[in-house]
C-alpha cells in the first residue's frame, strides 16, 4: 500500500460527498426554506391530479406491452447517454481511429435495438384485431 | 366496477382504464369533462359531461325584460357575439314586427361578419396550440386585435359585444370605422397565402389531420351537427344561403364545402370561410346604404303579441337558433336557445369510438367547441 | 376535515434577506395555472399573445398542472357543479400560491346573480382566500397585466413598474 | 331530391289519420291539407305557417304517442333534429314538447310539438330515431322534469349529477 492508493481513495470519498451534497444539499435545503404546509378546502392535497376531478378506479391494472418495450427502447438510449460522456471526456486527449471506431460500434450495437424494434412494430402501436370489437 | 374489453387468451387480460380529460385541461378549451375509458392508448367510449359552465341563461330570460336579455346573447358564445345577438333581436323583432332600417342590417352584416373573422381567428390559433404549435397562436392573435379595434371603436367592447338593439343597432357607423374595415381587409387578404404557406401545406400538420377524424355527412344529420362540420362533410348547409336572412341574400359569396369529412376538411373549410367574409365585408362596405340605424317606432316597453317564433342564424359554429314565447308580457315566457356546440359535441361519442387519443384531440379541437356555448 | 385556507405555511427558517430575495424571483415569474372557464379566459389569452405579451413581465409560462403553478387567475364564472373542481385545484397547487380573481363573476357572479339563481358560485372568495381582484366583464388585458403586477406588488412589498396615471 | 312542403303536409296528414286508430282514441279533428290553415288548434293538428312571421314552415301539434312516428317520417325525408325543449304552461296545468326540424340540403323547418299532464309529463323518447335527440331529451329532462320513456340515461346532463330540482319549472323560483 503506498501513499498514492490513499490519495486517490481520498480523492474518491471526496468526490463521493460531493456528489452526495449535490443530491441531498438541494433537498435539506427545500426542507429547510420551503413552506411547511398548504393551504387547503377539501383536503385533496395529495390527491393524484386529474384536471380537477376524482380519479376513477385504481391505476394498477395491466397495461399492454407496448408501453414496456417503449419504455425499455428510452431507458437504453439514455444509459446510451450516460456512458458516451466519460467517453468523450477520456478519448478528447487525441484523435485516434481505434476510440472513433470502439464508439461507432457501441452506438451501432445500440441503435440495432432500435431497428429491431421497428422493424418488430413498437412505434406503430398496432391495436391487435381481437381489441377493435366494440366493447361489450 | 371497470368494464373490461374482450382479448384472446395468448394475450392475457389487458384492462381498461378510466381518466378523467377535462374540466381543467387545456385541450378542452374550458370546462369540458370527457371521461375517457382508454384501452392503452386508444379510446374504448369517450363521454363527454357537460355542465360545468352552465350559467342559467335560459331561465335568465324569464326574469328580465325582452331588451334586458341582450347583454345575456353574447355571453353564450363569447366569440362570435354579434352573431348570438342577431338572432335574438331579430328573433323579437318578428315576434313584434319591427321593420329594421336597411342601413342597419348592412352593419349588423358587416360586424357580424368581422366577428366571425375574430371568432375563426381565435380557432385556428387554439386548435393548432392543440396539436402542438405555438406561434400560429401569435399571428391570428395579431389579426384578431385588428378586428377588435374596430369593433371596440365602434362598440366600446372587445369581446361580449351589445350592439344591436331590437330594431337596429345602437349607433350609426363613423367615417373611421368605414375605412378601417377597408384597410383591414386589404391587410387581411394577403395574410392567407401566409397562413397557407405556414400553416396549412406543412407536412406535420397534414399527417395530424388528413384522414384523422371522419365525420360523415349521415353522421352530422342524425345528431344535428351543423356550420363547417357538416360544410366538411360535403353538405352546403350554411343559414345564410338555405335561409337567408337580414340582407345576406344580397351579396355575392360561396359556401365552402369539403366533401373528405377529416378534420382537414373541416379545418380547410374555416380557412376559405375567413376569405368569403372578407368578401362580404368589402361588398357591403361599398353598397353601405345611406338612412337610419334604428326603426322609429319601436316601443319603449316591448310586448309582443302571444305566440312562438323562431330566428336562426349561421354563427362561427353553426346554426344558431332561438325560440322565443310570448304570453303578451314584457317580459318572455320562454326563451329557448339552440347552440351549434351542444350538436357538435354530441356526436363526438360516436365520433372518436376506437381512435387515439392524440387523434380524438384534433377531432375535437376541429369540432371548434365553446363550452359556455354547450351549457348555456 | 375543516378547511384550512388561513394556515401558517412559514418555512421552518427564515432570513429576512433571503426572503426577500426569494419573493423578488417568485414575483416576477409568476407561473398562472391554465385555467379558463368562460369570457374571461379569451381576454386571458390575449394578454398572453401578440400585442399585450404577458412575458414582459414573467407571467407568461401558463401551466396546466396545478403542481406547477403559482397563481391561479380564476377567469370565469363558477358554478355549483364546478366548485368541487375549483376547490381541488387549488388544494394541489403547492405552496406559495396566489388566486387572481378575474372578471365580475369570479369577484361576486357577475350578471348572473338574481333572485332565485341555482347555479352559480356569488365568488371565488366564497371558496378560497383571493389575492388581488380584477374587475370588469370581461377586464381588458392591459386590467389583468396591472393585476399582475398588483399582485407582484403584494409579494415584494413594492412596486417595480410605473403606475399610468389618467390624464 | 327536392322535397316539397306539400307533399311533406299531405305525408303528416297521412301520419294523423292513420293515428285515428291509436289506443288514446282521439280522431283528429282537422287533418292539415295543404294550403289550408286551421287557426283553430286542435288535439292533433297540421298547419303551414307564413315562414316570415313564424320562422317555420310548417307546424305540427301530436298526440304525445306519435311522436316516435313522426320522427321516423322527418327521418326518412333526411331532416335532422334541431332541438327539443319544453314548456311549462302552469296555468293549463300542461307541459309541452317542442322538437324542431331542419332539413340539410331544403329550406324547410318543421315544428312538432305535443302536450303532456303536467303532473306527469311522460311522452316516448326519439333518441332510437336520432341519436343526437339523447342530449337534447337528458337537457329537457333536467330543466322541465318531462320523462322521456326508453331513454337510455337521464341523468343530468347541465345541472350537477345529484340535481334534484328542474329549474325552468313555472313554479321553481316560488320553492
Amino acid at each position: 500500500m503506498d501513499d498514492a492508493y490513499y490519495v486517490d481513495l481520498i480523492y474518491l470519498c471526496a468526490f463521493g460527498a460531493g456528489g452526495l451534497a449535490f443530491a441531498l444539499g438541494p433537498m435539506a435545503l427545500v426542507h429547510l426554506v420551503a413552506a411547511r404546509r398548504t393551504r387547503q378546502t377539501s383536503n385533496k392535497t395529495g390527491q393524484f391530479i386529474e384536471c380537477g376531478m376524482d380519479p376513477i378506479g385504481d391505476a394498477w391494472i395491466r397495461y399492454s406491452a407496448v408501453y414496456y418495450l417503449y419504455a425499455l427502447v428510452f431507458v437504453a438510449f439514455a444509459v446510451d447517454v450516460l456512458y458516451l460522456i466519460p467517453v468523450a471526456l477520456v478519448y478528447n486527449r487525441q484523435f485516434a481511429w481505434r476510440d472513433l471506431v470502439e464508439t461507432v460500434v457501441f452506438v451501432a450495437v445500440l441503435s440495432l435495438v432500435i431497428v429491431y424494434a421497428w422493424k418488430k412494430g413498437v412505434f406503430e402501436w398496432n391495436r391487435k384485431p381481437s381489441s377493435t370489437a366494440p366493447p361489450s | 366496477m371497470m368494464p373490461q374489453t374482450e382479448r384472446s387468451a395468448a394475450d392475457g387480460p389487458q384492462e381498461t382504464f378510466v381518466l378523467n380529460l377535462g374540466p381543467q385541461h387545456p385541450a378542452t378549451h374550458g370546462v369540458l369533462r370527457v371521461k375517457l375509458t382508454m384501452d392503452g392508448e386508444y379510446i374504448t367510449r369517450a363521454e363527454p359531461v357537460p355542465g360545468y359552465i352552465h350559467r342559467m341563461h335560459e331561465k335568465m330570460g324569464e326574469n328580465r325584460t325582452w331588451a334586458q336579455f341582450l347583454p345575456n346573447t353574447s355571453r353564450i358564445d363569447y366569440l362570435s357575439a354579434m352573431t348570438y345577438t342577431h338572432a335574438y333581436v331579430a328573433a323579437v323583432e318578428r315576434a313584434a314586427r319591427i321593420e329594421v332600417p336597411l342601413r342597419a342590417e348592412y352593419i349588423r352584416v358587416i360586424t357580424s361578419e368581422l366577428n366571425r373573422l375574430s371568432s375563426h381567428l381565435v380557432w385556428f390559433g387554439a386548435f393548432l396550440l392543440d396539436l402542438g404549435g405555438f406561434t400560429p397562436l401569435l399571428y391570428a392573435f395579431d389579426d384578431r386585435e385588428k378586428i377588435l379595434d374596430l369593433l371596440e371603436g365602434l362598440t366600446g367592447s372587445r369581446l361580449t359585444y351589445c350592439y344591436y338593439r331590437i330594431g337596429g343597432v345602437c349607433n350609426d357607423v363613423d367615417e373611421a370605422f368605414v375605412q378601417g374595415t377597408r384597410d383591414f381587409v386589404a391587410q387581411m387578404r394577403p395574410r392567407f397565402g401566409m397562413y397557407r404557406d405556414l400553416v396549412t401545406d406543412n407536412v406535420i400538420l397534414r399527417k395530424r389531420l388528413e384522414g384523422i377524424g371522419p365525420i360523415s355527412a349521415e353522421l352530422c344529420r342524425r345528431y344535428g351537427a351543423t356550420g363547417p362540420v357538416i360544410r366538411g362533410a360535403g353538405v352546403p348547409y350554411d343559414v345564410r344561403k338555405v335561409e337567408p336572412y337580414s340582407v345576406y341574400g344580397q351579396f355575392d359569396f360561396e359556401i365552402p364545402v369539403f366533401p373528405e369529412g377529416d378534420c382537414m376538411a373541416r379545418y380547410r373549410v374555416r380557412m376559405e370561410e375567413m376569405a368569403q367574409s372578407l368578401r362580404i365585408i368589402e361588398q357591403a362596405i361599398d353598397r353601405l346604404p345611406a338612412g337610419p340605424v334604428m326603426a322609429p317606432s319601436v316601443p319603449r316597453v316591448l310586448k309582443p303579441p302571444p305566440g312562438d317564433c323562431c330566428f336562426a342564424v349561421e354563427a362561427a359554429r353553426g346554426r344558431f337558433a332561438v325560440r322565443i314565447v310570448s304570453d303578451g308580457k314584457e317580459i318572455p315566457y320562454r326563451v329557448k336557445l339552440r347552440t351549434p356546440s351542444f350538436s357538435n359535441l354530441s356526436l363526438f361519442e360516436e365520433a372518436s369510438r376506437g381512435m387515439l387519443l392524440p387523434d380524438a384531440l384534433a377531432l375535437m379541437g376541429s369540432l371548434d367547441l365553446v363550452i359556455p356555448d354547450i351549457d348555456r | 376535515m375543516e378547511p384550512q385556507t388561513e394556515l401558517d405555511c412559514s418555512p421552518l427558517v427564515r432570513f429576512a434577506a433571503l426572503d426577500d430575495l426569494l419573493a423578488l424571483g417568485r414575483a416576477n415569474s409568476l407561473w398562472p395555472l391554465t385555467f379558463g372557464l368562460a369570457c374571461c379566459a379569451i381576454e386571458m389569452m390575449a394578454a398572453g399573445a401578440s400585442r399585450f405579451d404577458l412575458s414582459r413581465f414573467g407571467a407568461e409560462v401558463f401551466r396546466a398542472s396545478p403542481r406547477q403553478a403559482d397563481v391561479m387567475i380564476v377567469a370565469g364564472t363558477i358554478n355549483k357543479k364546478m366548485a368541487a373542481a375549483v376547490k381541488t385545484l387549488y388544494d394541489q397547487m403547492p405552496e406559495p400560491k396566489w388566486v387572481i380573481a378575474m372578471g365580475n363573476c369570479a369577484i361576486s357572479g357577475g350578471p348572473f346573480v338574481f333572485p332565485g339563481q341555482y347555479a352559480v358560485v356569488e365568488g371565488v372568495d366564497k371558496l378560497f382566500p383571493v389575492d388581488v381582484f380584477v374587475p370588469g366583464c370581461p377586464p381588458r388585458p392591459e386590467a389583468l397585466i396591472e393585476g399582475i403586477l398588483e399582485l407582484e406588488k403584494k409579494i415584494t412589498g413594492r412596486r417595480r413598474w410605473p403606475v399610468v396615471k389618467p390624464q | 331530391m327536392m322535397l316539397s312542403l306539400p307533399q311533406l303536409a299531405e305525408a303528416f296528414g297521412q301520419l294523423l289519420r292513420n293515428g285515428a286508430t291509436r289506443p288514446e282514441g282521439q280522431a283528429p279533428e282537422h287533418p292539415g291539407s295543404p294550403g289550408a290553415a286551421n287557426l283553430a288548434a286542435p288535439a292533433t293538428a297540421c298547419r303551414l305557417t307564413d315562414y316570415a312571421l313564424k320562422g317555420y314552415h310548417l307546424d305540427v301539434t301530436v298526440s304525445p304517442g306519435e311522436v316516435v312516428s313522426a320522427a321516423s317520417l322527418l327521418d326518412g325525408e333526411g331532416f335532422a333534429l334541431d332541438a327539443i325543449t319544453g314548456l311549462d304552461w302552469m296555468a293549463d296545468g300542461q307541459m309541452e314538447v317542442v322538437y324542431d326540424y331542419f332539413h340539410p340540403r331544403n329550406a324547410l323547418r318543421v315544428v312538432v310539438r305535443t302536450r303532456l299532464p303536467r303532473a306527469e309529463p311522460v311522452v316516448p323518447t326519439i333518441s332510437t330515431v336520432f341519436p343526437g335527440a339523447n342530449w337534447h331529451e337528458r337537457e329537457a329532462h333536467d330543466f322541465f322534469g318531462i320523462r322521456f320513456l326508453g331513454h337510455p340515461d337521464l341523468t343530468p346532463l347541465l345541472l350537477p349529477e345529484d340535481a334534484d330540482y328542474h329549474p325552468l319549472r313555472k313554479d321553481f323560483a316560488l320553492s
